[in-house]
C-alpha cells in the first residue's frame, strides 16, 4: 500500500491532510480509473496495431481511411459503433449469467492491474504474494467464460466454453511452474522484490539469469501465457473456423466489446509479469539508458512482447484439442519441473 | 476390353437380361432389364478383366413414355468404360439399386429419386437430396408443372413467369 | 462508522447471500454459479483476518479448482444444453427446520460467551511463516496431506475409468 | 473495530445454510456444495481464531489443510457421481437406495 | 473372384454401452464458417469426438439441368460457369468439348493451346483457393491472404483476355470467344516466372509448418479402394495415391501433347490418403500446371482462334458422357441430343457432389476440429454440389 | 524418445521459419489498392455495364435471342414506307423503329453472348463498374428515346399499316379471286 500512496501523497500533497480513509478511497478510485483509461487506450492502439500489423504481414494495408493517417480513428469508429449497436440476447439464454459474463472476464482482467509494478514508485497494491494473486486472478476469467459459455444456450458457445476452460486451468500449471522457476531464485513474490532482484544490466535479468534454464522457462511461460489469454496458435475457445465464435458467439454490442477488451487487458497483462518477472521490469538493460523514465521501459517490454504475440497470431495455424492438451502435459510441464529442479540444484550446490 | 467382349460376357451369364445392344453409337450401350440388374452389375464389378471398380456417374433420363437410368462405369485397373441402361416404365418406376456395390451410387440414386421419381429398391436412405423434403413432383421429367407456391412462397417471379420458354 | 467496516459489512452480505442463493436456488446450476461469490467472499475476509496467503490460496483451490469441478459435475450431469433446467428437492420444511436449529445454537454459543480477543495482531506476510512451519512443525501432517492428496488423484481417475476395467 | 464475534456469526450462517442445503437438494452435486460451504465456514472459523486468539498461524495452517482436504473430497466426490450418473442415469441420491433391499 | 461391398456402416463409430455420455445433436452450417459455403453437417458428437456426420445439401440448388434443358446449346455455356464458380474455364471446356465431339467438329491450333492455357491457370487459381481457404480453416490467416493475391493475378489476365475475372464463358464451342490480345502471352510467362518462388512461401508458411502437420498428417485417411468406390476423383483420389488422372488417362484436348507428372500422395508426413496428401497434391499439382503453360504458351501457334466457332450450333442426336479434369476431380457432362437446338438432357456429374460423399464415410471418430480440416481437404465448392 | 525431442525442434524450427515470412512481408510493399481513391485502369475487354449505341441498333433481336437470362427486352415498329431512318455506322439501312429497349442489369449475367450475335455493333459491354443504386428498378436502362406520345403514334401508323396491308391483301385475294371465278365461267349468276 505504501508506495502508492506515497506516490499520491507526492503528487496531490493536499491529500496529506485529509482523514485518512477519505484519501485512501480517493487514491484506490483514482487508481482503478487510472487503470481502466489505461486498459481503454492500450486497447484502441492494440487493437489498430494488431490490424495494421495484420495488414502488412499480410501485404495489405489495413485500415486506411478513418481519421486520416493510417486509419488511425478506426478502433474509435468502431467502438462508436459497438456502443449503439443493438444488445441481443437470446430468447432461451439465460439472462442473469448471460450478462454477468462480461463483468466478469473483464473484472478478472482489470484485477489483474492491480499488482503490476509500473515503476518503484507506482504500484497499486505492491502484494506480498503478488505473482500468486495474478495466478489466482485467472481463474475468475475461466468462470466468466463457462459463464457466457453456458448462459448462451448455444452448443457451440458451450463447446467454446469447456475448451476454454480446459485450456486455462491446464496451462495455469506450466506458467505457474516456469515462474516459480524465478521465485525460487529470487526468493520473493512481491513484484517489486522480483524487479529489485534483477538490478544491474541486461545480463543479471531473470532471463540470462541462470542461462538457459531461466531462457527455457521465459519461453515456456510465455507459450502458457498465450494459451491462457486464448491466442493463437491456442485459440480453440473462440477457433472460428471450427466454434463460430466459440464462447462469445451469441454476444453482440457492448457486451461482445468487454469480452474484446477483456483479452486485449489480459494480453497486456501476460506480457506485463513476463516483462516483470523475466526481463527486468522498468529497469533499463544498461545503467547509461537509466535517463528514460521507467514506466516507458515496463510498457516498451510488454509492448514489444504483445508485438510478439500478434506476431504469432498471423504466422500461426491453430492446434488442436488433444495437441493442445499434449503440449501442455507433455511437454511444458515435465520441462518446467525440470528447470526448477535444476534452477534448485544450483541453488543449493 | 471392347464393348462387344463385355456385351458377350454378360450375354453368356445372364442370356435372358440383355435387351438391346448398340456399338455404333460413340459410347457403345447396354440395356438390361431391371430384375437381374444388381446380380450383372455384380458381376460387372467383381469378375476377373472386368473389374469394372467405379461408377463414373449414373443419370436419371426421361425418355417420354419411359423413364430410365443410365449408368458409366469404368475400370481403373483395365480402363475400359461401358455404358449401361435400364429402362421402367412412368407407373412402375422401380429399379433394384446399386448402392451396395458402389457407394457412388447412393448419393446419385437419391438425386434421381429426387428428380425424377424413380425408386430404387434395396437403397439404404431413399429421400430426397437436393430439394426440401416436402416437395411434390419430380421436376426433371418432361411432364412436370412448375407449382406457382411452394409453402407459401410464390415460386416465379412475377416478371419471369412463363415467358422464357413460348418466345423461343 | 468507516469505509474499512462499511467494506467489511458489504463482502459479509455478499457472502452470506450468495451462500443463500447457493442454498436456495432452483436451477443447479446458478447455485454452482454462485459458489464463485461466495468462495471470493470468504477470500475477502481473511484479508481481513491478515490470512493473505491464504486468501489467494482460496480463489486459486476454491475457484480455480473446485469450483470448475463441481461445474463440470453440473454440466455432465444434465442435459448442458438446456438452460432451463431446475432440479427437484427435498421438503423445505424440515430442511429450514435443521437450519435453523443448527443456526440457533451457534448463535447460542457465540453469545454465551465473551470472544474477546487474547492478542492483537498487525498485519504482517504470512507467506514465509508458512512455509517455515509447513516444513517443521506441521511436517507429518503435510506428508500426510501430500500422500492423501495423491491418494484421492488417483482414486478419482480410478473411479471416473472404470469401465475400461471392465471392458 | 471489526471484532472476533462478527466472523463467528458469518460463519454460523453460512454453515446452517450449508447444512440446509445439504439436507434440502436431492441432487448429489448439490449436496456437495453445502458440504463445500460448511467446509469454507469452519475454515473461516480457524483463521478468525488464528488472527484474535492464536499466539501463533496455527488457525491458518490447518485451514490450508482443510483447503487441500476439500479438493479432494471434491475431487473424488464428483468422480463418484459421475460413475452414479452413468450407471444410473440419475444423481438424485433419494433414488439411490438399492444398498438398502 | 468376390469383392467385399464396403458397408455404409463400417466406419460409424461403435462407443461401448459403459463409456456413452450423453451425445449431442450438432448442426453444423448451413452458416457456419468453414463449411465452404451453405452445406450443412448434421453431427452426432460425443464430446469432442464425432459419432457420425451427414451431410445435408440443396441449399444452393439452382435447378441447372433443368434449366439447360429450357435454353439453347450455346446458353448453356455461361451457366457451366456457375456450377464451380471457382474454376469456370475448366467447366467451360467440357461441356464444349463435349459437344465437339458429338458434333464432330475440329478445333484450330491457337484456341486448343489457348484453352489449355487458360484451364490450367484456373486450375491454379482454384487450388490457390483450396489452400487459402484450407490454411483458414486449420486456423492459419495469412496463407489465404497471399494465394488471394497471386490469384489476383491470374484474375488480372484472364480479365484481359476475356473480359470477365470469374465467370468467363470463354471457352466457345469450336474454339474460344475471344483471342488473346497483344502481350499476354508474355504477361503469362511473367506470371509463371512470379508464381514459382511463391510456392516456396506457402510451403515455409504453411505446408511444413509443424502444427499444420499435427493438424493434417494421419487425419481423415482415405483408403484408395474406398475413395474409387465412393467415386472420389481429382486431387482428393490421387491423395490417396491413385495414380489417376483424365488429363493423361483420358485425354482431351491437346492434353497428351505435353509433359507433366501426376501428383499421387505418398503419405510423407502420415498415412498416404490423410488430409496432408490431399493438400500436398494440390500445391505440388500447381507447379505442374505452371509447367503446361510454359509448354503451351512456347508451341502458341500465330493464327485467328476464332475462324472455327460455329455461328449456329446444331448438335447431331445422341449421346455422350465427356469427362474432364477439373481442379475438384472429374467433371462428367452427360449430354443427350435429340437433333433440336436446346439440349434434350445435360446431367453435370459433379466431383464436388462425389467427393463430399465420402464424408460419412471419414467423418466418424474424429474430433470437430479435424471434420473441418476434412471438410476443408475435399475442396467442395458447393455451386458444384447442388448444381 | 528420440521422436520427442525431434519434434519439439521442428516445432521450434518451423514456426521461426514461418515467422521469419511474415517479418519479411511486413516491410514489403502492400498490394492493395485504396478503391475510391485510386482506380485500376480496366482493360477494355471488361464486362461490366452494358451499352447499347441505339443509333446503330436496326432492331434485329438478335441480342434478345442470345441472352440465357432474358434480360433485354425490345420493341420494333415498322418504319413507313418511304420514311428514312437512317443509316448505322457500318452502312447498314434502318428499317425499323426500335421503341423499346430495355436492359436490366439486374438480371444480366455478364456472359457477353449477346455481343457477339449483333450484326452492327451496337450492343457492347463497357469497363463501367460503378452503377450500384440502392433501388433494384433503377438497374432497368432504357435506350430507346421514344417518347409514350410517339410510340402510340408510331404503334397506331403501323396498325393502320397493317390493316391497310391486309385490306389490300384480303382486296387482292378477291380480286384475284373473282378473276378465277370469272375465267372458270361467266353463266353463274353472280350473287347480289
Amino acid at each position: 500500500m505504501e508506495p502508492l500512496v506515497q506516490f499520491f501523497f507526492n503528487l496531490l500533497p493536499f491529500l496529506s491532510d485529509w482523514p485518512e480513509w477519505l484519501a485512501l478511497t480517493v487514491i484506490g478510485v483514482a487508481a482503478a480509473i487510472m487503470m481502466f483509461g489505461f486498459i481503454a487506450i492500450f486497447a484502441l492502439i492494440a487493437i489498430w496495431l494488431e490490424r495494421k500489423i495484420s495488414g502488412h504481414m499480410q501485404d495489405r494495408l489495413g485500415p486506411m481511411e478513418v481519421g486520416g493517417w493510417h486509419g488511425w480513428a478506426q478502433t474509435i469508429a468502431d467502438t462508436v459503433k459497438l456502443l449503439v449497436k443493438e444488445d441481443i440476447i437470446p430468447e432461451k439464454a439465460d439472462r442473469p449469467l448471460f450478462k454477468l459474463a462480461p463483468m466478469i472476464v473483464f473484472t478478472a482482467a482489470l484485477s489483474g492491474f492491480a499488482v503490476l509494478p509500473w515503476s518503484s514508485e507506482f504500484i497499486p497494491a505492491d502484494l506480498d504474494v503478488g505473482l500468486l494473486y495474478i495466478l489466482s486472478i485467472s481463474s475468475f476469467a475461466v468462470i466468466g467464460i463457462l459463464m457466457g459459455g453456458w448462459s448462451s444456450n448455444n452448443k457451440w458457445s458451450l463447446y467454446g466454453a469447456m475448451r476454454g476452460v480446459s485450456q486455462v486451468v491446464s496451462y495455469e500449471i506450466p506458467a505457474a511452474l516456469a515462474l516459480l522457476a524465478v521465485i525460487m531464485s529470487a526468493g520473493t513474490m512481491s513484484m517489486r522484490g522480483l524487479v529489485m532482484a534483477q538490478s544491474g544490466n541486461i545480463l543479471d535479468w531473470n532471463v540470462f539469469n541462470f542461462f538457459p534454464l531461466t531462457t527455457i522457462a521465459f519461453f515456456i511461460y510465455f507459450i502458457a501465457s498465450l494459451a491462457e489469454v486464448n491466442r493463437t496458435p491456442f485459440d480453440l475457445p473462440e477457433g472460428e473456423s471450427e466454434l463460430v465464435g466459440g464462447f462469445h458467439t451469441e454476444y453482440s454490442a457492448m457486451r461482445f466489446a468487454f469480452f474484446f477488451l477483456g483479452e486485449y487487458a489480459n494480453m497486456f497483462v501476460v506480457s506485463a509479469i513476463a516483462a516483470t518477472v523475466f526481463l527486468g521490469g522498468w529497469l533499463p538493460p544498461f545503467e547509461a539508458l537509466g535517463f528514460i523514465p521507467g514506466p516507458l521501459w515496463f510498457v516498451g517490454k510488454a509492448l514489444l512482447l504483445v508485438f510478439v504475440q500478434m506476431w504469432l497470431r498471423w504466422t500461426l495455424p491453430r492446434l488442436r484439442v488433444d495437441q493442445l492438451m499434449y503440449t501442455c502435459w507433455k511437454v511444458l510441464t515435465p520441462f518446467s519441473m525440470a528447470i526448477i529442479l535444476l534452477i534448485g540444484l544450483w541453488k543449493v550446490l | 476390353m471392347t464393348a462387344q467382349e463385355i456385351h458377350n460376357k454378360i450375354q453368356e451369364k445372364f442370356p435372358d437380361t440383355i435387351i438391346e445392344f448398340n456399338d455404333s453409337v460413340l459410347q457403345p450401350f447396354i440395356k438390361l432389364t431391371a430384375n437381374q440388374f444388381n446380380e450383372v452389375c455384380q458381376f460387372l464389378r467383381d469378375t476377373d478383366g472386368l473389374d469394372f471398380d467405379a461408377l463414373m456417374n449414373l443419370s436419371g433420363v426421361d425418355y417420354g413414355e419411359e423413364l430410365g437410368t443410365v449408368y458409366h462405369l469404368y475400370s481403373m485397373q483395365h480402363r475400359h468404360k461401358i455404358v449401361l441402361k435400364v429402362n421402367v416404365t412412368r407407373e412402375n418406376a422401380e429399379i433394384p439399386t446399386v448402392a451396395d456395390l458402389w457407394r457412388t451410387a447412393d448419393w446419385h440414386e437419391r438425386e434421381v429419386f429426387d428428380l425424377y421419381g424413380i425408386n430404387f429398391t434395396n437403397h439404404p436412405d431413399m429421400r430426397r437430396i437436393l430439394l426440401p423434403d416436402d416437395w411434390e413432383g419430380y421436376p426433371l421429367r418432361k411432364d412436370y408443372v412448375q407449382p406457382e407456391v411452394y409453402n407459401g412462397i410464390t415460386i416465379a417471379h412475377p416478371d419471369m413467369k412463363g415467358d422464357s420458354d413460348e418466345e423461343k | 462508522m468507516e469505509a474499512n467496516q462499511i467494506l467489511f459489512i458489504a463482502i459479509a452480505l455478499l457472502t452470506i447471500l450468495s451462500a443463500a442463493v447457493v442454498a436456495f436456488s432452483n436451477k443447479i446450476i446458478h447455485s454452482a454459479f454462485a459458489l464463485l461469490a461466495t468462495f471470493t467472499g470468504f477470500a475477502m475476509l481473511y484479508i481481513y483476518l491478515s490470512a493473505d496467503f491464504l486468501a489467494v490460496t482460496q480463489i486459486i483451490v476454491y475457484v480455480g479448482g473446485i469450483l470448475i469441478l463441481i461445474i463440470f459435475g453440473v454440466l455432465m450431469t444434465h442435459r448442458i444444453y438446456s438452460t432451463a433446467k431446475k432440479t427437484a428437492h427435498n421438503s423445505i420444511l424440515i430442511s429450514l427446520l435443521g437450519g435453523l436449529l443448527a443456526l440457533g445454537l451457534f448463535l447460542f454459543i457465540i453469545s454465551m460467551y465473551p470472544w474477546a480477543p487474547t492478542v492483537v495482531k498487525d498485519f504482517s506476510p504470512t507467506t514465509a511463516v508458512i512455509g517455515t512451519e509447513i516444513l517443521s512443525g506441521y511436517l507429518l501432517p503435510f506428508e500426510i496431506i501430500s500422500v492423501l492428496l495423491l491418494g484421492a488423484l488417483i482414486g478419482a481417475i480410478y473411479i471416473a475409468r472404470q469401465e475400461d476395467k471392465e471392458k | 473495530m471489526i471484532q472476533l464475534n462478527s466472523f463467528l456469526i458469518i460463519s454460523a450462517i453460512v454453515f446452517s445454510l450449508g447444512l440446509f442445503t445439504v439436507i434440502y437438494k436431492k441432487n448429489a452435486v448439490g449436496i456437495l456444495m453445502g458440504v463445500e460451504l460448511i467446509l469454507n465456514s469452519v475454515n473461516l472459523n480457524f483463521v478468525a481464531f488464528s488472527k484474535y486468539v492464536d499466539a501463533h498461524i496455527n488457525g491458518q495452517l490447518v485451514a490450508i489443510f482443510i483447503i487441500v482436504l476439500a479438493a479432494s473430497e471434491a475431487a473424488i466426490a464428483l468422480a463418484i457421481i459421475l460413475n452414479i450418473y452413468r450407471d444410473r442415469e440419475t444423481i438424485d441420491v433419494t433414488q439411490l437406495d438399492e444398498m438398502k433391499h | 473372384m468376390k469383392k467385399s461391398n464396403i458397408p455404409e456402416s463400417q466406419f460409424e463409430l461403435q462407443v461401448p454401452d459403459s463409456l456413452k455420455t450423453e451425445e449431442m445433436t450438432l448442426s453444423m452450417g448451413p452458416q457456419h464458417p468453414s463449411t465452404h459455403g451453405v452445406l450443412q453437417v448434421i453431427l452426432k458428437t460425443d464430446g469432442e469426438i464425432i459419432t457420425s456426420a451427414k451431410p445435408q445439401i440443396g441449399y444452393l440448388h439452382r435447378c441447372f439441368e433443368k434449366h439447360a434443358e429450357n435454353i439453347t446449346w450455346h446458353q448453356v455455356i455461361p451457366f457451366t460457369d456457375r456450377l464451380d464458380y471457382i474454376a469456370s474455364m475448366n467447366n467451360n471446356l467440357g461441356y464444349v468439348i463435349g459437344l465437339e465431339r458429338m458434333m464432330n467438329l475440329e478445333v484450330n491450333e491457337r484456341a486448343e493451346h489457348l484453352r489449355v492455357v487458360v484451364s490450367e491457370l484456373n486450375r491454379i487459381a482454384s487450388h490457390l483457393i483450396a489452400l487459402g481457404t484450407y490454411g483458414l480453416d486449420i486456423g492459419a490467416y495469412t496463407p489465404f491472404l497471399y494465394v488471394f493475391r497471386d490469384r489476383e493475378k491470374i484474375l488480372d489476365l484472364f480479365e484481359e483476355i476475356c473480359g470477365a475475372r470469374l465467370l468467363y464463358n470463354y471457352i466457345w464451342v469450336g474454339g474460344v470467344a475471344y483471342d488473346a490480345p497483344d502481350g499476354w502471352r508474355e504477361k503469362v510467362l511473367e506470371f509463371c516466372d512470379y508464381f514459382d518462388p511463391k510456392v516456396k512461401e506457402y510451403n515455409d508458411i504453411l505446408t511444413f509448418n509443424k502444427i499444420f502437420i499435427e493438424r493434417t498428417a494421419n487425419v481423415g485417411v482415405i483408403p484408395a479402394e474406398v475413395g474409387i468406390n465412393y467415386g472420389v476423383s481429382g486431387p482428393s483420389l490421387r491423395g490417396s495415391g491413385v495414380d489417376f488422372d483424365l488429363r493423361r488417362d483420358d485425354p482431351y484436348s491437346i492434353y497428351d501433347r505435353f509433359d507433366f507428372n501426376v501428383i499421387t500422395g505418398k503419405g510423407e508426413m502420415g498415412t498416404v490418403g490423410d488430409t496432408w496428401d490431399r493438400y500436398w497434391v494440390r500445391v505440388a499439382e500447381m507447379v505442374e500446371s505452371v509447367k503446361i503453360i510454359r509448354q503451351a504458351l512456347e508451341n502458341l501457334p500465330e493464327g485467328d482462334a476464332k475462324e472455327t466457332v460455329p455461328r449456329n450450333i446444331k448438335v447431331p442426336a445422341g449421346e455422350y458422357y465427356m469427362r474432364t479434369e477439373t481442379p475438384r476431380g472429374e467433371l462428367g457432362f452427360y449430354i443427350i441430343s435429340d437433333g433440336s437446338k436446346m439440349p434434350n438432357r445435360v446431367k453435370v456429374r459433379s466431383p464436388a457432389f462425389c467427393n463430399l460423399s465420402v464424408l460419412p464415410a471419414v467423418a466418424p471418430g474424429v474430433m470437430i476440429a479435424d471434420l473441418v480440416a476434412i471438410i476443408g481437404s475435399l475442396d467442395i465448392v458447393l455451386g458444384e454440389v447442388d448444381r | 524418445m528420440r521422436q520427442y525431442f525431434k519434434n519439439i525442434y521442428e516445432a521450434i524450427a518451423t514456426i521461426l521459419v514461418g515467422m521469419g515470412v511474415t517479418w519479411r512481408h511486413l516491410f514489403t510493399r502492400a498490394v492493395t489498392i485504396q478503391y475510391p481513391h485510386v482506380k485500376r485502369t480496366l482493360p477494355e475487354r471488361s464486362r461490366m455495364q452494358l451499352f447499347v449505341e441505339m443509333d446503330d441498333c436496326i432492331g434485329c433481336m438478335a441480342c434478345e435471342r442470345a441472352c440465357p437470362v432474358d434480360c433485354i427486352e425490345i420493341k420494333t415498329v415498322r418504319g413507313g414506307k418511304d420514311e428514312d431512318l437512317g443509316q448505322t455506322s457500318n452502312g447498314q439501312k434502318k428499317r425499323l423503329h426500335v421503341v423499346q429497349f430495355d436492359i436490366d442489369m439486374g438480371k444480366c449475367c455478364y456472359c457477353s453472348d449477346c455481343v457477339f450475335p449483333c450484326p452492327t455493333g451496337a450492343i457492347r459491354m463497357t469497363p463501367e463498374y460503378e452503377f450500384i443504386t440502392y433501388d433494384r428498378s433503377t438497374l432497368l436502362t432504357k435506350f430507346a428515346t421514344y417518347s409514350p406520345e410517339e410510340i402510340s403514334e408510331l404503334e397506331e401508323r403501323e396498325r393502320k399499316e397493317k390493316e391497310a396491308q391486309a385490306a389490300a391483301k384480303a382486296a387482292k385475294l378477291k380480286a384475284a379471286e373473282e378473276a378465277k371465278k370469272a375465267a372458270a365461267g361467266t353463266d353463274e349468276p353472280k350473287s347480289e
